[in-house]
């Protein structure tokens, strides 16, 4: 692609290059294994997959603490994290996500503690009534996931960054894919290839996924797709498929006969998952400090609709 | 506002004063047309209609170029010039102008450097007794005759020629004199392109007449400069053929730069002054008579004749009771003065040894006067050195961070200057008037007490001089008796030590004081007309008298414009007596009628016998156009109903100066000191009289035609940035405006970018023979060189406000500039000189001091170079011992 | 009744009342981007110099234009100092300059004790600033007698002092500069300038 | 009610606020501008502003970069080898060479590109000190005429200042993304960050579609202008509207502001400026139109200005419904893996 011809002020960025740190792009990624591993968790139950159930319950809870760790410790006061409850704005994103996590955290984390009650307390009342309501929070749980794992994508979009905002329309399906095949592939690394089947039919839907809407994503983006291709963020990007791919050839070929090979394809898929988070995240943020990605798609429209028709 | 023109030259208005400047832009937008005439292009030339690129240091070539197309094209405001300016007067057959002596007047001497100016005279006057230039260049006279208008005796008596066809009318002089300078030759002088220039002619002249008026706006740009009064005589003579003065929308005004710095001048801390430009007594002053002889020499008319009254009222406010006419009112307890005391000439008896202390109150001259290092050189070597300020400045700093530290002038452990750094009031801890630039006096209130040590000046005065009083008192000594009679009963408010003996005085009694009080009654004075020369009233300034009329504080009056007529004559005071315009009686026809009706100011009104107007006449109120006073009159009384300046002896402007100025009756171009050319229209390179300090402290860059001038080839200026305040003390201290311009640099054109090889962002450093000057390049458009007859010369500019304390620190500016300083007023020449641009910082330490040595070797400078003030005699003014 | 109205009568009397979200449910503020989401203390915001004790009418200390100021003083510290639109000359406008002069006036640089550099000393000290007068005037006897000229080659009257100088007074008030050149010049100082000539 | 996008008439009602004091903002009329940045100061001096750095940024007169929680106000310096119509030529007739705009600009980028955040944080990391060595030239050469690349290479030039501030948009990005309500609309048609609630999340950032508002640092709360929210209570100006010296940032009802400002663009379209144009007036663009206006006398981008901004709310329905299908996808993908398992 020729150099954009433009004009700026000295060069200088038209926005804001986000203030959010790495942390940022680790709290997508363990949101969206929360989400997929709390799916696998409830499905595990309801299908008597206890060790997968187990280790999905779990990894769903640290996946959602990690999650809001990263979050929390990124906000410029993190002692009025609290504030975010205030109000529920339907504009704002993080709002709704704060809302959606809420719910989701309730029915997770209670899944999860039901997991790791010490045998010695386990005859109490409370120990009693959480198991028997593990079920229904799992499920629940498993119910709020979807918006857990797709409304990270929306957040993104709903900004002005342009390496964001224009790839709206694809985003949220990289997220879930992403999601699903980070889940799937937890509850592979974890659980005995056995009990994982469904976790690795997951994945795979989840990787495949993950790589065509990726696929679709950056073909269609204009010039603002040179941030996802070139650079840094191009070998993340490209680091992140191939590992996604291999984590998926993985799931479809070997994790099924093998435990090793169930979890290398299970951490592929993880950091393949990861990955694509922070090359996303890294786009964006690359998309704001050269202004010709503002300034150009805008100068576009404005000949366009300025144009003698 | 009124203006359909504006004229700025020699100040970048928009960004040295930029709350005046919405004047500009309010006139711009009702169709004025704004012109911005600099060797830059600033922020003011950002919103100027045209802005005119032109050579520092050569001013008066353009408006001399522009007084030629005026007077060859007859577009002068005819009936304006041959009634209210002296146009009409013949000159003395003796006279003989620049064209005539190759850019010298009749009667230079080059031994002395100074004009006889016997042959400047009016045909039938006579030049008053031993005037003698030399003389009165070395106590810059010219500045004394502020109030009694400079003397030419018998000037009702001069020969006149209303058709002003006689060849040796002023008119006709004018004419001559100004011959030469032709839009070919401004060209090449100022480098100014002809089509431009004559564009500013076209538009110049187009909104002078009756209907348009053009102001003419200046600043430092202007008066710092070895020829810098006739700058601005230049830019008068202009107006005053165009008929702009005295009119609504004309005018040439004065932009100055501190908020009293015109309240200093009238209530002067100046050496030559008494308040109300009295003139300081000198040697040949035996007694009160011989000065009032002296003031009057031959002037009879005007407001100015006046200055017995003036005078005596000054001395009972100044020894009250001691004050009596046997004793010539105290007169001969006030000391003499016999030459040049001027602050330049005191740091350098500072070096020599000859000054004990040095009071800096509210000033950093060791940043903001010229050539910095003397300055510091001069401080270093005091017993003592108080200064007060709100920060700690450079100056009160020099002993341990000067940049003579860093090249071992100056050693602290060897440095015996005793310093008293005393913090100042700020101006809302005290209360007092400012004068703006426009002579209004505007009263501050006390807002809160200032804390800690913080006191006032009037508070640091009041006390010393009770302190030095009370370690007089019983002296019988001669030289004591000024002090122990002196009126120092000032009112005292509680203020900060509440009780005792630390009171601070009440600045509200010495207004009162400088407005006056008629003795015998105890009243305040309404105005200075009721003054008495028998000792009968006290005026501590006679121009603010009036300032106090009623009893009430004029200056403190604070009524909103909205609510009050376009003169705003409710709303502080202006001297004398509250005139918002000086001159006004000349915006009326000499019949008495205004001009034009769009240009209506000030007109007789027949039926009430007296002049009225929208603004206070400045005229007596009753004298009627017609009028002819009688042969014997004097002072007011002498004035006809048609000479409308009452502070001239003729009452008529002066096209011609036949007196008051020392380097000539008509402005000429001459190259400042230090230049890269030679003078394209005479053989006089530079102002034959300018003062130069040929000392070996105080080296000039050679030039043409010296050898050794393309050593420094750049023509170099400095001024002013929006964001900081002249030497910085009260700006590089101040976070929100260091950070708007944080660093020094130097503004160079691309072409001279490439010709030395500078970067932008860079560093450089700048060259003279005084000092070298590290700065950040900034490589600008802005910039543009100019063809100066017939070769490229670059110019380069730099900020002057930085120095090395404060949150933003960079080099001297001022170290660049050497003292030579304009004969008439003492004003030394720091818009223009000579310099190199290398890239690079600067050598540092005794690295630097070797540097200079190198290129003061290149350029062969001696204490002799630029000393030679006279091109073709060639006389070195060095001083003894050099 | 409907529920928003049965809400917001169970809000009005409890701590509910204050949580946005149940105002945005009860309010017109439905999506929580205005009222809802006031604080207590962004209701009825006033400015600080509608506390203010006093305004003394000023002008700005800068440059000589004469920018009327308003300094507004609480508890007897100023608050603010800002253009008085009643000026006919700055019409409560102001350069960047008048705009700092708060901070000018009670910024950290400002020097609230005397300094003293004794002869030869590398540093300053403190000293009283009663003392540094007596100190200030002792000294100011010795140079004008130290510099003390009666008459000169010729035998004309001087009557002056050349041992001490002053510099300044374009910053200072007119009745400042009145005392110190009434001062100087009874003591038969002579070298008394400012920023006038410069 | 509750409109995301598009022209709003009653902006601080749609916010909730009833019987409230019609819309307020600013024009700036960059036409007048002389850069003097007494907004800048003033705006800081009322507000408390921390200084933003002590760095020469090369950028013409502006030391300040842009927008940010440190600077509320901000004036543009542009340099341009053109003139405007009523202008005339600066440089004609002078030994001139080619530009230097390029070769500064040049200066500048290096510095922005070392920033940690490519400049769009307020001034730049100052490069290390360096540059050449000082030398000995000798003597320079005299350039005669035409010695240079020829006379008059540049002839015409003008200089364009503008003060920028947030535009108080009728849909703000930062506003509506704000998850705690700290943003919000006051009973002015302002947006408004309340320092109380602010939790330093970052996203207002991210969400602005001009690059104004940020966290500051050490501090960790967003920051921009208030249009002196507390001034108003009291019926004054905004300080930086106060102090502007020529009337270039006009403070007033803004509809009463946006009939001055056509006024105003018709006057210098008589007198042949040709490119004055206002930015951010119209109700229809991407932002509903900005309660802080402008009159440009070149491009937006040209001063730092995004040319067609947009909130991103406008596409929030698409985008959640694109989310809602992914959601969708993704629980039929968990569940069908699970069915397809069968129970064990």
């Amino acid at each position: 692609m020729p150099e954009a011809e433009f004009r700026s002020y000295y060069g200088r960025p038209v926005l804001k290059a986000p203030v959010w740190e790495w942390k940022i792009a680790a709290y997508l990624f363990c949101g969206g294994l929360a989400a997929g591993a709390s799916v696998v968790a409830a499905g595990a139950d309801l299908t008597g997959r206890p060790a997968l159930r187990r280790s999905s319950r779990l990894g769903s809870l640290g996946g959602l603490l990690a999650s809001l760790y990263f979050l929390v410790s990124d906000l410029g006061r993190p002692a009025r994290f609290h504030h975010m409850l205030r109000v529920l704005k339907p504009t704002s994103p993080m709002s709704v996500g704060t809302w959606i996590l809420s719910a989701f955290g309730a029915g997770a984390g209670a899944a999860a503690v039901a997991e790791v009650v010490p045998r010695r307390w386990r005859g109490t009342w409370p120990a009693r009534l959480l198991g028997r309501l593990a079920r229904p929070l799992g499920v629940s749980a498993a119910a709020t996931a979807p918006g857990v794992a797709s409304y990270t994508a929306v957040l993104l979009s709903h900004t002005a960054v342009p390496g964001w905002n224009e790839v709206r329309d694809e985003l949220p399906f990289v997220f879930v894919g992403s999601a699903a095949a980070s889940g799937g592939g937890f509850g592979m690394l974890c659980a005995p290839v056995a009990e994982a089947g469904p976790a690795r039919v997951f994945a795979a839907v989840g990787a495949a996924g993950e790589i065509v809407a990726a696929r679709v994503m950056e073909h269609r983006l204009g010039l603002v797709g040179e941030v996802y291709r070139e650079g840094h963020v191009g070998r993340l990007r490209k680091a992140s498929e191939a590992l996604t791919a291999a984590g998926l050839a993985g799931t479809l070929l070997v994790a099924h006969r093998s435990r090793a090979g169930a979890a290398a394809s299970g951490i592929a898929l993880l950091a393949g998952s990861a990955l694509q988070r922070f090359g996303v995240f890294e786009a964006g943020v690359a998309s704001t400090k050269d202004p010709k990605y503002v300034v150009v798609p805008q100068r576009e429209r404005v000949d366009a609709r300025t144009a003698p028709s | 506002m009124n203006s359909d023109c504006i004229v700025i030259m020699g100040s970048n208005m928009a960004e040295a004063h930029p709350v005046g400047f919405q004047w500009v832009m309010e006139a711009k937008g009702r169709g004025a047309r704004v012109i911005h005439i600099d060797p830059r292009f600033t922020r003011t030339s950002a919103v100027a209609d045209t802005y005119v690129p032109i050579r520092a240091g050569s001013d008066i070539a353009f408006l001399g170029g522009v007084i030629r197309y005026v007077l060859d094209n007859d577009l002068d405001f005819r009936e304006y010039v041959a009634a209210y300016t002296n146009a009409s007067f013949l000159v003395s057959e003796d006279f003989a102008d620049t064209e005539d002596l190759d850019g010298l007047f009749s009667g230079y001497d080059p031994r002395t450097g100074a004009y006889e100016r016997d042959s400047w005279y009016y045909e039938g006057t006579e030049p008053p007794r031993d005037d003698d230039g030399s003389r009165a260049k070395t106590f810059s006279e010219p500045f004394q005759a502020g109030a009694s208008g400079a003397g030419v005796a018998g000037a009702h008596l001069a020969e006149r020629d209303p058709t002003l066809q006689h060849p040796r009318c002023v008119f006709q002089v004018l004419k001559r004199h100004f011959a030469r300078y032709t839009p070919e030759m401004v060209e090449r002088v100022c480098g100014t392109p002809q089509e431009q220039f004559l564009d500013v002619c076209r538009a110049w002249t187009t909104n002078s007449n009756r209907d348009r008026t053009t102001a003419l706006v200046y600043s430092v740009g202007w008066t710092q400069h070895s020829v810098g009064a006739q700058y601005i005589r230049a830019g008068a003579i202009l107006q005053l053929l165009l008929g702009n003065i005295g009119r609504p929308g004309g005018g040439v005004f004065a932009l100055r730069g501190h908020a009293s710095i015109q309240g200093s001048t009238d209530i002067p801390t100046l050496f030559n002054l008494l308040p109300g430009y009295l003139a300081m007594p000198n040697v040949a002053h035996t007694d009160l008579d011989a000065w009032m002889a002296d003031q009057r020499t031959g002037g009879h008319k005007g407001y100015g004749y006046d200055v017995d009254a003036y005078m005596v009222s000054l001395l009972k406010e100044y020894f009250g009771d001691a004050a009596t006419p046997e004793n010539d009112f105290g007169f001969d307890w006030l000391p003499r003065i016999d030459g040049d005391h001027g602050t330049y000439r005191t740091v350098m008896d500072m070096i020599d040894g000859k000054v004990s202390g040095y009071f800096v109150l509210g000033q950093n001259p060791a940043v903001g006067s010229a050539h910095g290092r003397l300055q510091r050189l001069g401080m270093a070597n005091l017993d003592w050195l108080v200064v007060r300020d709100l920060n700690e400045i450079e100056t009160a700093t020099f002993w341990r961070d000067s940049p003579e530290i860093e090249t071992g002038e100056i050693v602290p452990e060897r440095c015996r200057t005793e310093v008293f750094l005393m913090p100042a009031a700020s101006h809302v801890e005290k209360e007092g008037t400012f004068t703006q630039t426009q002579r209004m006096l505007q009263w501050r209130t006390k807002a809160v007490e200032p804390s800690g040590d913080r006191r006032s000046e009037l508070w640091f005065a009041y006390h010393l001089g009770r302190l030095v009083r009370e370690r007089l008192a019983g002296s019988t000594r001669e030289r004591d008796q000024p002090m122990l009679n002196l009126a120092w009963d000032y009112a005292t408010e509680g203020g900060h030590d509440g009780t005792g003996e630390w009171v601070e005085p009440s600045a509200d009694d010495v207004l009162r004081r400088i407005n006056g009080y008629d003795l015998t009654t105890g009243d305040l004075l309404p105005d200075y007309l009721g003054l008495k020369a028998d000792g009968s009233t006290s005026c501590g300034c006679w121009i603010y008298s009036g300032v106090y009329a009623e009893g009430v504080n004029q200056a403190a009056r604070r009524k909103s414009h909205t609510e009050q007529g376009p003169y705003d004559a409710e709303w502080g005071w202006t001297w004398p007596m509250n005139r918002r315009v000086l001159y006004n009686r000349a915006s009326a026809d000499p019949e008495g009628r205004p001009w034009s009706e769009r240009k209506k100011l000030v007109w007789w009104d027949a039926d009430e016998g007296a002049w009225t107007g929208y603004d206070i006449p400045d005229f007596p109120r009753n004298t009627p156009p017609g009028h002819r006073p009688p042969e014997d009159a004097t002072g007011p009384e002498a004035l006809s109903g048609d000479d409308p300046f009452i502070m001239q002896p003729d009452g008529k402007a002066w096209l011609f100066a036949p007196h008051g100025l020392l380097d000539g009756p008509l402005p000429t171009h001459y190259e400042p000191h230090e230049s890269p050319v030679r003078n394209p229209l005479y053989g006089q390179q530079g102002n034959p009289t300018r003062k130069v300090y040929g000392r070996p402290d105080n080296p000039s860059n050679p030039a043409p035609p010296e050898a050794g001038s393309e050593v420094f080839p750049y023509v170099l200026t400095a001024a002013r940035l929006t964001e900081h305040h002249t030497a910085g003390g009260m700006s590089r201290q101040l976070p929100y405006l260091s950070e708007l311009q944080p660093a020094l640099f130097v503004e160079v054109s691309p072409e001279l970018a490439r010709e030395r090889g500078l970067t932008h962002l860079g560093d450089a450093h700048v060259v003279t023979s005084r000092s070298a000057v590290q700065a950040r390049v900034v490589v600008t458009d802005r910039m543009a060189p100019l063809r100066i007859d017939g070769r490229v010369v670059h110019q380069v500019w730099l900020p002057y406000h930085f120095g090395h304390t404060g949150l933003v620190s960079g080099d001297v500016v001022n170290d660049l500039f050497g003292v030579v300083e304009d004969s008439n007023v003492f004003i030394q020449e720091s818009k223009v000189a000579t310099c190199d641009v290398r890239p690079g910082p600067r050598p540092r330490g005794p690295a630097l001091r070797a540097l200079l040595d190198e290129v003061r070797a290149a350029a062969g400078i001696t204490v002799e170079t630029g000393t030679r003030i006279a091109t073709a005699p060639g006389v070195a003014h060095t001083e003894e011992g050099s | 009744m409907g529920v928003r109205t049965w809400l917001g009568s169970i809000g009005a009397s409890t701590p509910l009342g204050s949580w946005p979200v149940y105002r945005q449910l009860t309010g017109a503020d439905r999506l929580g981007r205005g009222a809802a989401a006031q604080s207590p203390r962004h209701v009825g915001l006033r400015p600080r110099t509608a506390s203010a004790d006093r305004v003394a009418g000023s002008v700005c200390p800068f440059c000589a234009v004469g920018c009327a100021q308003k300094v507004y003083v609480r508890d007897e510290e100023v608050v603010q100092i800002e253009g008085d639109p009643d000026s006919p000359i700055s019409r409560g406008r102001l350069c960047p300059k008048g705009s700092a002069s708060l901070q000018l006036v009670t910024g950290p640089q400002r020097l609230d004790k005397v300094r003293y550099r004794a002869p030869y000393a590398t540093e300053w000290t403190e000293l009283d600033l009663h003392e540094a007068m007596e100190m200030i005037a002792d000294r100011v006897v010795a140079a004008r007698e130290r510099g003390w000229q009666e008459r000169d080659a010729q035998g004309r009257r001087l009557n002056r002092t050349v041992g001490l100088a002053a510099l300044g007074g374009a910053t200072l008030d007119n009745e400042e500069n009145y005392l110190l050149k009434k001062l100087f010049t009874a003591m038969g100082a002579i070298q008394i300038e400012n920023q006038a000539r410069i | 009610m509750n409109r995301l996008y598009g022209p709003l008439d009653d902006v601080a009602g749609d916010a909730g606020h009833v019987e409230h004091p019609p819309r307020v903002g600013f024009f700036t009329d960059t036409s007048v501008c002389i850069g003097c940045k007494a907004c800048e100061v003033a705006c800081k001096e009322w507000n408390a502003v921390p200084e933003d750095g002590l760095d020469l940024l090369g950028m013409s007169f502006d030391n300040t970069g842009m927008l940010g929680a440190d600077s509320w106000r901000h004036v543009a310096f542009v340099e341009q080898p053109r003139r405007t119509a009523h202008q005339d030529p600066a440089f004609a007739g002078l030994p001139t060479g080619p530009s230097g705009i390029p070769e500064t600009a040049g200066a500048v980028e290096p510095r922005l590109e070392a920033a940690p955040r490519g400049g769009s944080e307020l001034g730049t990391n100052p490069l290390p000190p360096g540059g050449p060595e000082p030398q000995e030239l000798g003597m320079p050469g005299f350039s005669r005429p035409g010695d240079l690349t020829g006379p008059e290479s540049r002839t015409d030039f003008r200089w364009l200042m503008a003060s920028d501030v947030c535009k108080h948009c009728t849909h703000a990005g930062c506003l509506d993304v704000c998850p705690t309500g700290a943003l919000f609309r006051t009973e002015f048609g302002t947006v408004v960050v309340q320092q109380d609630l602010c939790n330093g999340c970052g996203y207002c950032v991210s969400g602005c579609p001009y690059g104004v508002i940020d966290r500051r640092q050490h501090d960790g709360r967003a920051n921009k202008c208030t249009l002196c929210y507390d001034r108003l209570g009291d019926g004054l100006e905004p300080a930086c509207a106060k102090a502007c010296p020529t009337d270039s940032i006009q403070f007033g009802e803004l509809d009463e502001l946006r009939e001055r400002a056509d006024r105003r663009l018709a006057q210098l379209h008589d007198l042949g400026v040709s490119e004055a144009r206002l930015y951010g007036r119209d109700p229809d663009d991407g932002v509903g139109g900005d309660g802080a206006f402008f009159l440009l006398l070149d491009e937006p981008e040209v001063y730092g200005l995004p040319p067609d901004p947009h909130v991103p709310t406008r596409d929030a329905p698409s985008m959640w419904k694109r989310a809602g299908q992914a959601a969708a996808a993704f629980l039929l993908a968990g569940a069908a893996a699970f069915l397809a398992g069968g129970r064990r």
